[in-house]
């Protein structure tokens, strides 16, 4: 029966209340695109208390460091998250590496490595760009080749997340370099990013956060660092990036920064009188708000099809118009919020403590994970069938 | 548990109502007489009647007054088969908006009388909402209703009735004496009562409309439906409603128009390739199925929504201003993809594409639910 | 110097003049998707006014029919025309095909045929499409075979507006099937179009005008009526066609259905208020003004461009943004009036005397002579010269 | 004769300010000093001298007073060139908008002492317009005048100028005592006076912006520019004209990011073809061109009617609400395509990308004068 109810209504508390204590204002916001001392410091701290609930590895079993609760209440726990723009860290640890390991890991890498990512002892950054290579891996030129016992990897990764924080990188790369089609011959590594032969460069975006250059050069990687079989790289991120069950809930991020917007509405005054009430920005407020509502459908659309166990043209969709939502809401708000909007930091002229611009310059991040272009080209081909 | 899908019940009357309709209601029954001249179609009365066998106009009307007693979500499933059909008949003027007031603001008497006969098919009652210059706020209705010995008589113009040529009764919202400034009362009125003059009017809708004049129409006291001056307390939750069900409907024939469309796109070549193999083609597409499954996605909730008397208006007016605008993009976009070949008669597509903009704008345009949202947001941002 | 006026003030006054004798209220509209037989009628008799001024052939030398007048005054002709929504007839014959006799005729075609034009004695139809081929002309099909000093034409061609109507069809065939690339090899011919072997079949479309298909079965064509020259066919429609010179004045076409709109807007009431004091109506006209603004001056410049010898990239940005224009206006109008812009026929409920429900729909006839889609790829590929 | 391009004289000012530019101001010079983590850039004081010294500060300036007594056709050559090189210099507000308030209201003493002294670069004349939460309308400014005995004292904060830092004067519109709600007087007021407070605020936009705060500072009699109350007679205009030559510095620096958007498009490979190729990518890159060059055919429009007061003030609004957006769709266009590449602060799209977002709702945005031209077209259908 249709029912859209998620439930636990006490877990969902327990969360809130958790972020009640732990998250004081100020410290919320996205941290990707700011890694300064200070705050990446709070999210180290603020995730190791996450860890310590038992919440990072909220649905594994619990002989790898997990607690064997449903998809629901991982959904409930991170959409919280999200609402609160949380600095929860090491996503590519407890989502694709995790993911990966879950579906394709040996049994001793799933007992070492997952309570390790579910304690916070390794903080993983993902190795899948290269200069050459974005959405389509069969640009990768990064290699390794075996000895002895271990692979040395050699090649070079690009716009690294973390790359200077974190603990290990979930390379993919080549380890066979005669196979016949472009997907074939690839496997994932977990390269510690402090041994010999790494060398980690910055790479600063334009909202203020740095990404990396990751050169490699002959790194030795012990053969319990390949993750699952050799060469069935493809197989694994094919499987378990995009079904790992991490739901989607970018709309939720938008949450908190709608209420700024509304707030700033209910007391700035232009014209004579307050922006809300002026209908042309109610206007904008509601495009916003359908927004948020036709993506918050839509990711407890995927999530029930999940439950259920139905497949699921949710979240390709939901994939196509988060993305293409996030230019178009910073724009909005714009509008709304006028020049005042151009300023950061905390002087007491920057509209929205200085927010809005950062909002505005990070949606030029919106290409990561995949361009709009491409989710598009996912959903025509995979979705409707068109010929590719 | 959570569960965005209909039920086992709610599934297997889709399918039912799916294999019916394809059965008995082909898209060459929508062509009206004389095409390819006239494009208009008629009330189809077989079909009329063969819904209201099946039980499908007292759905959603109380058991006790000889409906189903089904929730909106269980109309969600009908009605969206209804809209891929294209069914050309009042089914939700009737059941959903006229027998929704009747059922919320009828006496026992009126209940008792009119509910079963109209269950049944029997009485045909159409809502006359829309009111001078297509304003769509009823309280801005200038048709008025003055006190008599014996009743009332009724004075106004309806200017676009949507199968008014088969009323029985219509549901008339008009000014009464009484009336605060936009309160409004509500008459049931009969169609042959003198004074009554319904206009056939040509349109590009896909759906006989036409002006319902009212000229010092007399009508009994009993023909007042509910308290005078307090109808918008029933006839803004049976429009919502019906919106609702309207946005189902296009999100059902947004899923033909996509078969229509992709099957074309993947078999009509240009330069050498399918013209599905273009990416101006395919987001074309895929903004169509987005526009198409968002829809029934948010029809779907806001009808749960409703159903559970939830505390979420905001998502309920968020589904009917973007149902509304999707009927205008899955025209568009099937008709950019197919080009030439939509822009003739001979193609269904249009019957589609006429529809789809009666049903735009029919109880409310996506810019009147997106105020009204816009509204919400506003009180509730400064409360 | 910078300087727009178009200048020629008597001469634009004069045309006026010729519509305000000539064209009675009622009269204007878009005859090609409504040519019931009294507005056939009223539109030949029409054009045969505008002919007798010598007006068709305006630019033409004079030895062919015309009055060597300068591209400017043709500009400022039809720019009054289309601003009336005057019924001229014969748009294939005097821009298509003259265009083509100019560039490619026989000097014998030029001295019949462009006269014959000039004074409406034949009426042309346009014979580019067929079943098979749109944009893309490689699949033509329709065939010519010499016989004699005829040719024999065999196929079909097809959304042929004014088929029924028309003296002649400016066919496009495959002379030369033995030609290695697919556009070589193809010939213009002006077929009769009652020439025993012609058949029309009408094919209506949605917006209630007549299109046609017209099957050739063995059609004899005298060898003066093959345009130019064999197998040129290709050459003669990219020259002549895009650069014939006949400007694009869609926009002005807009004009007359703006000023209906914004009459309505003056005296219709919604909500207790005019709809011209509606903020959110003016927003609208607003951007239908924006539109044919930008659509005006891409036109000038690209006039401008002729007029002084310069290449010009106006047009094809003008082509795009008028051909997407077309269902936005639409869409705007019909958000700005409501419901009862569905209403067609003259009955007083019908709002803007029913023309509304007409541009919905001819709205959808947007394709003809190219998507919007190919005249993207067009301005993508020739205009920015990324790779086909 | 009609022509919508530039003339043999315009086009070699053009060229000369485009090679002058190119070679004097690369983009790395619009770096800031800590970069990458400081991008904002300083004041180009050497670009400056050099911009006077070419005579472009006075270029539109009365020959009388300095200048080179060109008008805004001449003036668009110029300030395309100054667009496309990201000149960071205050030359639009001070040559274009404080120049052209003082050359319009200004005494004959006014215009002899100032103008030639800001023709040459030497007199620093900042607007101070933007008021409270961003207001942009002068009219509603909060800044205030007090007549005093020897002049007048001024209260209020302008929280978003550009350049102020190098400011010798303010021109600052404030509500005099006796002036009429909404009518504004302007006043002249030295960086330098006790009580003007400058505070440099760091921001996105890619200029540099402060806020000045007036506290009671007080100023002569003659620091009045034109009659008191009538300042917007001047102001108005000068603004207008400024937002034009705004777009058409918009349109010059987005035929430079067409350049470098359609160059990766062309080389950049993804699936084994250039990106290029990809409809998708065609159809952002053809948005970006039809913006750029609409911009500028408009701006140039705008120029002319302006220079001959043509009776066009709609297509006047057209082309600065027209222009205002596009500076957004370019930014957003190019960052599509180029993807990862122009999200870094390595490469000099995001140069672009802040200066269009500043320019974009500097003088106005697009729906401050897409409300305007509203505004018109309602007042010219209803007379």
């Amino acid at each position: 029966m249709v029912d859209l109810r998620l439930g636990y209504d006490d877990w969902r508390a327990e969360v809130r209340q958790f972020l009640a204590d732990e998250l004081p204002p100020g410290k919320e916001f996205y941290l990707d695109y700011d890694e300064a001392e200070h705050k990446w410091d709070f999210a180290v701290e603020f995730t190791k208390k996450v860890s310590e609930k038992g919440w990072i590895g909220l649905t594994w079993p619990r002989a790898y460091g997990g607690l064997e609760r449903s998809v629901v209440e991982q959904y409930i726990l991170l959409e919280e998250f999200h609402r609160a723009e949380a600095p929860l860290l090491n996503l590519i640890g407890w989502s694709l590496t995790a993911g990966m390991l879950l579906y394709g890991g040996t049994e001793e890498q799933k007992a070492t490595m997952l309570p390790e990512i579910a304690s916070m002892k390794t903080i993983w950054a993902e190795g899948l760009t290269e200069p050459g290579a974005g959405s389509d891996l069969a640009g990768l030129t990064t290699s390794a080749v075996p000895d002895g016992d271990d692979w040395l990897v050699t090649g070079q990764k690009t716009y690294t997340t973390f790359g200077s924080r974190s603990d290990l990188l979930l390379a993919i790369v080549r380890t066979d370099p005669s196979a016949k089609r472009r997907h074939e011959g690839l496997s994932f590594f977990g390269v510690d990013l402090r041994a010999p032969g790494v060398t980690v460069q910055p790479l600063w975006n334009i909202a203020g956060g740095r990404q990396n250059h990751i050169f490699m050069d002959q790194v030795r990687v012990p053969a319990s660092r390949l993750i699952g079989e050799v060469n069935r790289g493809w197989e694994y991120i094919t499987r378990s990036f995009y079904t790992s069950g991490v739901p989607f809930l970018r709309h939720s991020t938008m949450e908190r920064k709608y209420r700024l917007l509304t707030a700033y509405c209910t007391t700035a005054k232009r014209g004579g009188r307050l922006l809300i009430d002026d209908p042309e920005v109610r206007g904008k407020l509601a495009e916003i708000d359908i927004m948020m509502e036709v993506q918050r459908v839509l990711a407890e659309t995927g999530l029930s099809d999940t439950v259920n166990g139905r497949r699921s043209d949710a979240t390709s969709i939901y994939q196509v118009l988060a993305k293409e939502s996030i230019p178009r809401f910073a724009q909005l708000a714009f509008e709304i919020v006028g020049p005042l909007g151009q300023l950061s930091g905390e002087s007491p002229y920057a509209a929205l403590h200085g927010e809005l611009q950062a909002w505005y310059l990070q949606a030029f991040g919106n290409h990561a994970a995949g361009t709009p272009q491409i989710k598009r080209m996912v959903l025509a081909t995979r979705g409707l069938g068109l010929p590719k | 548990m959570l569960d965005t899908d209909f039920d086992a019940d709610q599934e297997a009357l889709r399918l039912v109502a799916r294999d019916f309709l394809a059965a008995t209601v082909p898209l060459g029954s929508l062509r009206g007489p004389d095409y390819p001249h006239d494009v208009q179609p008629t009330f189809a009365s077989e079909t009329w009647r063969a819904v209201a066998d099946l039980g499908w106009l007292g759905l959603g009307i109380p058991v006790e007054y000889g409906g189903g007693g089904a929730g909106l979500t269980t109309l969600c499933a009908l009605y969206g088969e209804l809209g891929r059909a294209l069914v050309s008949a009042p089914c939700l003027e009737v059941a959903v908006v006229a027998g929704g007031v009747i059922a919320s603001a009828g006496t026992e008497q009126q209940k008792t009388e009119l509910l079963p006969e109209l269950c049944a098919g029997r009485l045909v009652v159409i809502p006359t909402l829309v009111g001078e210059n297509g304003e769509i706020d009823v309280r801005e209705t200038v048709t008025s209703a003055e006190r008599t010995d014996e009743g009332w008589r009724l004075t106004g113009t309806k200017p676009l009735v949507a199968y008014a040529g088969s009323a029985d009764l219509f549901l008339v919202p008009a000014h009464a004496g009484g009336d605060a400034a936009g309160d409004v009362s509500m008459f049931l009125v009969p169609a042959a009562a003198p004074g009554v003059v319904v206009t056939s009017l040509p349109s590009m809708s896909g759906v006989p409309l036409s002006a319902v004049e009212l000229s010092g129409v007399t009508v009994g006291a009993d023909a007042v439906l509910g308290m005078p001056g307090r109808g918008m307390d029933h006839l803004a939750p049976a429009m919502l409603r019906g919106k609702v069900l309207r946005c189902a409907e296009i999100a059902g024939a947004g899923e033909r128009v996509l078969d229509i469309t992709v099957a074309y796109a993947k078999q009509r070549e240009q330069f050498g390739k399918p013209i599905g193999q273009y990416q101006a083609v395919q987001y074309l597409c895929t903004d169509l199925a987005m526009a198409t499954r968002v829809t029934q996605l948010l029809a779907r909730q806001a009808s749960w929504i409703l159903d559970e008397q939830a505390p979420h208006e905001n998502r309920v007016r968020a589904a009917l201003a973007y149902g509304s605008d999707a009927a205008r993009q899955i025209a568009h976009c099937s008709h950019e993809v197919l080009a030439g070949l939509g822009f003739m008669v001979e193609h269904d597509l249009h019957l589609f594409t006429r529809r789809l903009k009666h049903w735009e704008m029919d109880l409310g345009d996506a810019g009147h639910h997106s105020r009204l949202l816009a509204d919400l947001l506003g009180a509730s941002a400064a409360s």
